[in-house]
């Protein structure tokens, strides 16, 4: 029961929020705070008592074990029913959402001024929303929550967002946001709906229930079909190249809230997507398809760094970063290695923090100079308190640096993905290269070399400041010592690995002399 | 040989047509607006009852008409979408000068004729029933004829829907000459044995086109956006709703019915202007600034969509037929309620260009939440009615593997995000001295208002938890094939 | 009695205590705290240093592990945040902590009055904190955050001064080599990881000779990585275009970093992985080709250089070549003992030239300084004597001893090609030693900042340069490495023919060099002068400042085309393709509209022509 | 009935709606546009006449009875249109009523 308390909280919060505008500026602010707290609370209350070590598919067992689970039938005409299930994964990312959430509505306290009610009440949509996708596990309530999550985000963006330069303005930003995640959805759509009739085909009676589909036999090309539709649906949400032109944009336009929420968790609903249903539903197409997705990851690597590096608007810039770190996480998803799935969960754990962290100071850098162009910044160092330090500490992170949790995830994935494709690993290391040269020249830019002028800036205060060292705290903190995270999530990974590896012949692929060129 | 059990079935028509008639009488003892109104909405409301009673009496079939479960359906929904139209034509007439309660008597002959159409399984009935329904809408479009758009969306629909009837006359002529039979098996039957000579194609296709028009379908969809912009309110809800239902049903019936229609190049010819019909509905709307003639291009697109259940004709067809219409009424009689409660009182030329509706959610909240709700619904977003639809359509598609009415409804729904969106946002932007129209302040109260907000209740509630909706839907169209 | 290691640990908490409690001072901590949190933390890790290398000392010198937690678990991949602690690790901890506290020391005096010392003190310790946990990691996981860790400190400490875009410039060449070094390094590391399944250096180094046999691709590949890594970090020929640049930074920045400790981390990691290495012969010999063709490339360099401290950085790069060459023969033990004597006089000498730059108001330029020795005597001292151990003056000075060592392990091996450069290398060595002491010390004053440059006072100033002076003279000489058993022997160990032969050869080159450079730079001046203005002299010379044009090449080659690419896709070209997509909507949008003209004749003739082509459609299906 | 065959009268009822719909097309004036709706409605009746006698069925003259009623009150409706468009636009030109267009 406590499952769908996850999910209604915020949409109630978010009501509570729009009706709480009447008693003045402060309620809603102080309801989506203490709601989140709340999604918060329950996550972690979950974490502790239940144990996520149990294997969650015993080896035979039809039935998957959720470490909890809740089941109301909604449509019976087509099998469809409210389920939720909550394991490993899915906690992870939605303490990921409740912090997030918190981060989000502290990071706009001063910044949003009108219409205050109404932008919590979509800020807690979305999060509803993504909540709901984490915990959904019948295809139909997926798809459901997957859709509902995107009209709060447009209406933020739309409404509360800043026009950027020459005619883009804030609502194209936030129209084309819009129409690619819900074209790709469609594509999904068209999937669930045939794997659904392919197993009412030779079951008889209809069901979208995650367990029974897992089961649909089904014929070669059909398999890689169906898996690409999941695949484009998530591919344009992670962002994988081709399909990535919606992200700098809704970024540049986005509030500090929006563009928070957007990198920090709805770029992980795509790749949880990934896990837990684009792999685990059609192994051998995905196994198939592994190298294709791989190339996609490195070509995302490259472009998302080659064009962070020329762009002038701040936010424009970190939004492109975003999209190479998610070509690891893609790497990392297909490269069917344990020890690869486990960086992947930790490196969307830390692409948000970083992500968050980045995005919130370049909110800050807006509130105190009200300009996102890199051309008007320079020489900021000692002129902003102790904005600059933690800048750099994010920059770090984002390009890397040991010690924080992304050289973690991204090492864990690079190491987990070497034995299967060598090739990808060595070109994919040479990615952090570039890692180094966007995030330095955002610091450089932004920071460092001559100042235009000495004009001093308030430097952060009380929220601002426990807000930047929380973030970096738990940076740190899963840098040095993710054990706890890793556990949580090892037994869901380890299953998600042996339906992907079940596929391969036994035995990872023997380690043909490097001369010879690798996989 | 009218036997009792003839007239219980019956009794809906006769019920709204008697309530036409004391309307009749009525306007001529004495001129009362509130008393019309009260009056058609209570016969309305009657024969709503009756209808209950005459389904649970068992399904009765004589030559001309048939009362089964899917005329039930038509039935209902055709009822259902006049009381919506005639509780906003209250609001919208109390400002018209001129005389108010001829308005109802045309509305009550048309949902007649609606009733009949539905269900018709006779040439001539169908002829007679469709003729009912469109004679009075000449009427109702032409009502304002003082405001020049309203008199030329007038004329327009009475040319154009005469040319079309003249082209399904000549079709039934045609059908009846090669089959010597009018009733519609019969008729199927006939041509089946005599394998379908040019003429009978020809007919058939001349039918077609009649009654293509009547649901715009793309080549012949060019009259929608005038005369839904031009027609007062009430009346071009009434057109995007209960006409275009009711004709809907009896072509759904046609092609559930007769097996000779199955004939596989006519399934062709139907998706491909079904396709055509998704694409170019969804195409004229796209930088439209006129509500009204966007909606009337979105209902063109939505009967885009509604079409691949005819030309599937089989399996989940008619059920997701069905549903779709259900959420298309509630959804359109929403948006229009939105605008006909903006326009009325009538002062002239209704509220329809979209710098009307800029800011709206900051002076009216729950008016504008109705819209976004219904705009929200038409693009097939979760939590609405409008995404059960689609996904039944998508369903039915995919079920039948029919991939490029698949393909068509996926670009048609993603072209259709664009516009919609667009309206949505100007509804909340906020833009100082704003020329905007307001509905009246206690618009929630009046019976309008009321209606608008329980149709966006219900989209939502559909949306939510459908399934009493699907049942009673498995219900109603299990026996028919 | 093993070392009681659970003081270990704190040799890198003080420094990060430092770094902690000067970074999260927001600016309220005055000049003389910072100075005092900053120099003490470093001061009390050389203590705990000096008081585990007494215990290592006296008992048997075995080496011992302490591990804290495990970093993470995964399958089989573990990596531990684990110390280990043998003779190899000890002297280098030495170095760090001892020659670091006396850069800290000096820094004190140095950084006086700049605004952001407190910044300034953090980085260092920062620097220090990293640099031992590379040194003192036992698998390389550890190893590699000490190496990154390293990597952005000397990032940060170079662009210290960051009001002046060339430092930032210079500083973001630093991190970016480094950082391409660092992927080689990498790309070892999963390699290793593939193939052993563990990361421990321990268990590597005892799993690699059975695993793999000796010339096998793997391990070769592993070794190249390896070395890629260490050129990187060590800015051995190609990726040395960056130490140069680097002197933009403080000088006692370039002082511990790039001369005593980071530069030598590469030397650290070919040493540490020395098994991985002999499994690769070939690759051996490569480390050592390459450190004398980096040797002799920076001898050349350095003495067409006017900066004093672009000499001093050219200086340390051809020393390590020379750390290089005594790996590349094998002789662990000689590199490892001329990397610590490197670091005493190299230190001594850039502290030198730090008093040197203070003293004339940051003038740095050799041209514009002369006749010092009489106004700065303590500075001139630290050049006399760091100079002398720099071109090995035998018997007296500490350079002589380690650098005549690896000559005489290169003959042992008989590697005459690497012994020949070796020597030529000491040649150019003491020529451009004595051209800079001469050129900043003796002749006239060429500038008002030489003219009154007034000497520096106090007992921070004074003490780190007398200290390095002593242990530059034979004194640091006889300091041992503990390196027994923990390295494999080098060849000199078996042969003696032929080494006080070649001892008189090398203290023979050493005073031939300097009487020439003395003979020339005194009496030769305008003659030299003349020649380097004339045609062929003068691109030779230019040449050879441009450090034989590779900053040139890696510009044209890598800098340029990467700008270009940049510059084109500014505006994203995917998106321009989906919006292509939208303009093509747009303009069938725009088609459509035109058929609604309003007009009932268009309306009918449009269903005219609807109904038609249904009945085409019709009758053709027929 | 061996007089003329059913064809002939399709054929004659075809080519009068194929006038009627020219007229539709291209005359401008409204009164012309609702004599061409009446010509349309009245080859269809004649078709139903030449099918019902065809098929020697009366059903065939009922429906005529039924096109009749319908293009009579066609024609009133649209007469009284047309006086309002006179009355409005002055004018009986049909191209005047394009107010609404894109």
């Amino acid at each position: 029961m406590i499952l769908l308390w996850l999910v209604l909280v915020p949409f109630i919060g978010g009501l509570l929020c729009w009706q709480a505008d009447r008693w003045g500026e402060k309620a809603p602010r102080w309801i989506a705070l203490i709601t989140m707290m709340l999604v918060l609370i329950m996550t972690l209350v979950l974490w502790l008592q239940g144990d996520y070590q149990l294997p969650a598919m015993n080896a035979g067992a039809d039935s998957i074990r959720w470490a909890m689970e809740w089941k109301v039938p909604w449509i019976p005409r087509f099998g469809i029913d409210v389920h939720l299930a909550l394991d490993g994964l899915s906690l992870v990312l939605i303490a990921l959402t409740g912090f997030l959430g918190m981060l989000a509505v502290l990071c706009s306290w001063k910044e949003i001024d009108d219409r205050i009610g109404f932008f919590h009440l979509n800020l807690l949509f979305i999060l509803g929303g993504v909540v709901g996708v984490f915990l959904a596990i019948d295809l139909f309530l997926f798809f459901f929550f997957w859709e509902m999550m995107l009209v709060p985000m447009y209406f933020l963006i739309a409404l509360w967002g800043h026009s950027g330069s020459e005619g883009k303005t804030r609502i194209r930003a936030a129209i084309k946001f819009f129409i690619y995640t819900q074209a790709s959805g469609l594509l999904m759509l068209v999937a669930i709906l045939a794997l659904v009739f392919a197993h009412h085909a030779n079951t008889g009676e209809y069901s979208f229930s995650y367990a029974d589909l897992l089961q649909t036999p089904l014929s070669e090309n059909m398999a890689m079909v169906l898996m690409l539709g999941f695949f484009i649906a998530f591919a344009v949400k992670l962002p994988v190249v081709p399909l990535h032109g919606w992200l700098p944009d809704a970024h540049a336009q986005a509030p500090t809230a929006g563009s928070v929420d957007l990198a920090g968790i709805l770029l992980k609903t795509a790749a949880y997507g990934m896990l837990r249903f684009a792999l685990p539903l059609f192994p051998e197409a995905s196994q198939t398809f592994a190298p294709i997705a791989m190339t996609l990851g490195l070509v995302g690597v490259f472009y998302g760094a080659v064009l962070a590096c020329g762009q002038r608007d701040i936010k424009r810039l970190i939004a492109y970063t975003s999209i190479s770190h998610m070509g690891f996480v893609l790497i990392g998803i297909y490269s069917g290695s344990e020890l690869a799935l486990q960086g992947v969960v930790v490196l969307m754990v830390a692409h948000a923090f970083s992500a968050a962290g980045l995005f919130i100071m370049s909110g800050q850098l807006f509130e105190r100079l009200n300009t996102r162009d890199l051309q008007e910044m320079g020489g900021l160092w000692g002129r902003m308190g102790s904005l600059p330090g933690f800048s750099l500490c994010f920059v770090a992170a984002s390009l890397g640096m040991p010690g924080t949790a992304n050289f973690v995830g991204e090492f864990m994935v690079l190491f987990g993905t070497f034995p299967t494709a060598p090739v990808v690993v060595i070109i994919g290391a040479c990615g952090m290269v570039f890692a180094a040269i966007y995030s330095l020249i955002l610091m450089q830019r932004v920071y460092f070399g001559p100042s235009l002028n000495d004009q001093k800036f308030e430097g952060l205060d009380g929220r601002e400041f426990t807000m930047l060292l929380g973030i970096f705290a738990l940076v740190v903190l899963f840098g040095l010592y993710p054990q706890p995270l890793l556990d949580t999530t090892s037994a869901v990974m380890g299953e998600v690995q042996g339906l992907f590896q079940g596929s391969l012949p036994a035995g990872s692929v023997p380690m043909s002399s490097l001369a010879g060129g690798g996989q | 040989m009218l036997t009792s059990a003839h007239m219980m079935a019956l009794t809906p028509v006769i019920l709204v047509c008697a309530t036409a008639v004391t309307v009749m009488l009525g306007i001529a003892w004495r001129r009362q607006h509130a008393a019309t109104a009260l009056v058609s909405i209570l016969g309305l409301n009657l024969a709503l009852v009756s209808l209950y009673l005459v389904y649970s009496a068992g399904d009765v079939s004589t030559p001309l008409l048939v009362f089964d479960r899917l005329s039930m359906l038509g039935m209902v929904l055709v009822l259902a979408s006049t009381l919506a139209c005639l509780t906003m034509s209250h609001a919208y007439l109390e400002g018209y000068p001129g005389r108010k309660e001829e308005f109802y008597l045309l509305m009550l002959c048309a949902a007649a004729g609606g009733m009949v159409l539905v269900a018709s399984q006779h040439l001539a009935t169908l002829f007679f029933g469709l003729e009912l329904l469109s004679m009075p809408l000449y009427g109702m479009l032409a009502y304002t004829y003082r405001d020049k758009r309203s008199l030329e969306s007038g004329i327009k629909y009475l040319v154009l829907s005469a040319a079309a009837t003249a082209f399904l006359l000549f079709g039934m002529a045609l059908l009846y000459s090669q089959s010597g039979r009018l009733d519609i098996a019969g008729l199927l039957a006939g041509l089946e044995s005599s394998g379908g000579g040019a003429w009978a194609l020809a007919g058939a296709g001349l039918m077609l086109v009649g009654l293509g028009f009547k649901l715009s379908i793309v080549p012949f969809h060019l009259w929608t956006p005038d005369v839904y912009q031009g027609g007062p309110g009430p009346a071009a809800t009434f057109l995007a709703t209960a006409s275009k239902a009711a004709v809907f049903i009896v072509l759904l019936r046609i092609v559930m019915v007769a097996p000779a229609f199955h004939v596989e190049w006519l399934h062709t010819v139907l998706g491909g202007l079904a396709l055509l019909t998704m694409i170019v509905g969804n195409l004229l709307a796209l930088i439209q600034t006129n509500l009204k003639r966007l909606l009337g291009y979105s209902s063109i697109a939505h009967f885009g969509y509604l079409l691949v259940a005819l030309v599937v004709a089989d399996g989940l067809a008619v059920e997701t037929a069905g549903i779709y219409l259900i959420t298309y009424l509630m959804t359109t009689l929403g948006a229009f309620g939105v605008v006909t409660l903006l326009s009325s009182p009538y002062s002239g030329e209704d509220a329809s260009a979209l710098h009307h509706y800029r800011g709206l959610f900051w002076r009216r909240p729950y008016l504008a939440a109705v819209l976004t709700v219904c705009l929200l619904s038409l693009a097939g977003i979760p939590f609405t009615a409008g995404f059960i639809g689609k996904f039944y359509i998508v369903a039915l598609g995919v079920e039948a593997g029919r991939w490029w009415l698949v393909g068509g409804i996926i670009a048609g729904s993603v072209i259709g995000l664009y516009y919609y969106l667009r309206v949505m946002v100007t509804l909340y932007l906020v833009e100082p001295g704003m020329r905007g129209r307001d509905a009246p302040d206690n618009w929630g109260m009046k019976a309008g208002g009321v209606v608008v907000l329980g149709l966006a209740l219900l989209v939502i509630a559909f949306g939510v938890y459908p399934t009493p909706v699907i049942d009673w839907m498995s219900v109603l169209t299990s026996p028919v094939h | 009695m093993g070392v009681s290691m659970s003081y270990l640990p704190l040799t890198f908490l003080l420094p990060l205590l430092g770094t902690f409690i000067l970074a999260l001072s927001r600016g309220h901590m005055s000049e003389r705290g910072s100075v005092w949190v900053g120099v003490s933390s470093v001061g009390l890790a050389a203590l705990v240093t000096a008081f585990i290398t007494i215990q290592f000392m006296s008992g048997d010198q075995s080496a011992q592990t302490l591990t804290l937690w495990t970093w993470i678990s995964v399958g089989n991949f573990t990596p531990t945040i684990g110390l280990a602690l043998d003779g190899l690790s000890i002297t280098m901890l030495g170095i760090i902590t001892g020659v670091g506290f006396l850069i800290h020391l000096f820094a004190a005096w140095y950084m006086r009055g700049e605004e952001g010392i407190t910044r300034f003190f953090a980085y260092m310790n920062l620097f220090v904190f990293s640099m031992v946990l590379l040194v003192l990691g036992d698998n390389l996981m550890l190893l590699f955050l000490g190496w990154e860790g390293v990597g952005i400190c000397s990032y940060l400490l170079i662009g210290y001064y960051y009001r002046d875009s060339a430092n930032g410039a210079a500083a973001f060449k630093a991190f970016l080599i480094t950082r391409i070094g660092d992927v080689f390094l990498a790309i070892g590391l999963f390699l290793i990881f593939a193939e052993l399944g563990t990361l421990n250096i321990a268990a590597i180094l005892e799993q690699a000779p059975a695993h793999w046999a000796t010339g096998d691709s793997l391990v070769r590949w592993a070794a190249l990585m390896f070395l890629g890594g260490a050129l990187g970090k060590s800015a051995q020929l190609p990726l040395h275009t960056w130490l140069a640049d680097a002197m933009a930074g403080p000088t006692p920045v370039s002082a511990l970093i790039h001369a005593a400790t980071m530069v030598t981390a590469g030397v650290y990691l070919i040493a540490r992985m020395h098994g991985i290495f002999d499994l690769a012969p070939d690759v051996l010999h490569l480390v050592g080709v390459i450190g004398a063709a980096t040797l002799l490339m920076a001898g050349f360099a350095a003495l067409a250089q006017t900066d004093i401290k672009r000499i001093l950085a050219y200086s340390t790069m051809s020393q390590i070549g020379y750390m290089f060459l005594a790996l590349g023969v094998g002789a662990y033990d000689s590199a490892i003992f001329h990397l610590m004597t490197h670091a005493f006089f190299k230190a001594l000498l850039f502290l030198s030239a730090g008093a040197v730059i203070v003293s004339c108001h940051h003038e740095q330029d050799m041209r514009k300084l002369g006749g010092l020795w009489r106004r700065l005597p303590l500075a001139y001292m630290g050049f006399i004597v760091g100079g002398a151990a720099l071109s090995a003056l035998p018997l007296v000075t500490a350079g002589f001893y380690s650098k005549d060592d690896i000559l005489w392990q290169s003959l042992a091996a008989d590697q005459k090609g690497l012994l020949l450069a070796g020597l030529v290398g000491a040649l150019l060595t003491s020529l451009y030693t004595v051209r800079l002491i001469i050129g900043t010390f003796h002749g006239e004053m060429k500038s008002d900042h030489a003219r009154n440059a007034e000497p520096g006072r106090g007992l921070q100033h004074g003490l780190p340069l007398i200290l390095l002076a002593v242990l530059s003279t034979f004194i640091g000489a006889m300091i041992h490495p503990p390196l027994s058993g923990v390295l494999p022997a080098s060849p000199g160990e078996s042969t003696e023919a032929g080494h006080t032969a070649l001892e008189l050869i090398a203290a023979g080159t050493a005073i031939a060099g300097i009487a020439l450079a003395a003979w020339l730079f005194l009496r030769k001046r305008e003659a030299l002068a003349r020649l380097v203005s004339g045609g062929p002299g003068a691109s030779l010379w230019t040449l050879w400042n441009q450090a034989w044009g590779f900053d040139l090449l890696f510009d044209r080659l890598l800098v340029r085309p990467f700008r270009i690419l940049v510059f084109i896709l500014r505006r994203d070209i995917i998106d321009a393709l989906f919006g292509l997509v939208a303009s093509i909507t747009k303009g069938l949008n725009a088609g459509l509209t035109r058929t609604q003209t309003g007009r009932v004749r268009t309306y009918a003739t449009s269903m005219v022509l609807g109904a038609t082509v249904v009945l085409i459609f019709l009758a053709f299906g027929q | 009935m061996n007089g003329i065959p059913m064809e002939h009268g399709l054929i004659l009822a075809a080519i009068l709606f194929a006038i009627g719909l020219a007229g539709l097309m291209f005359r401008r004036n409204m009164v012309f546009v609702l004599m061409s709706l009446e010509i349309m409605l009245n080859s269809a009746g004649l078709a139903f006449i030449v099918a019902g006698t065809a098929w020697e069925q009366p059903e065939g003259q009922a429906m005529f009875l039924l096109v009749i009623t319908l293009a009579a009150a066609e024609a009133s409706v649209g007469l009284a249109l047309l006086i309002q468009l006179y009355q409005r636009f002055r004018t009986l030109d049909t191209d005047a009523v394009s107010g609404m267009r894109g």
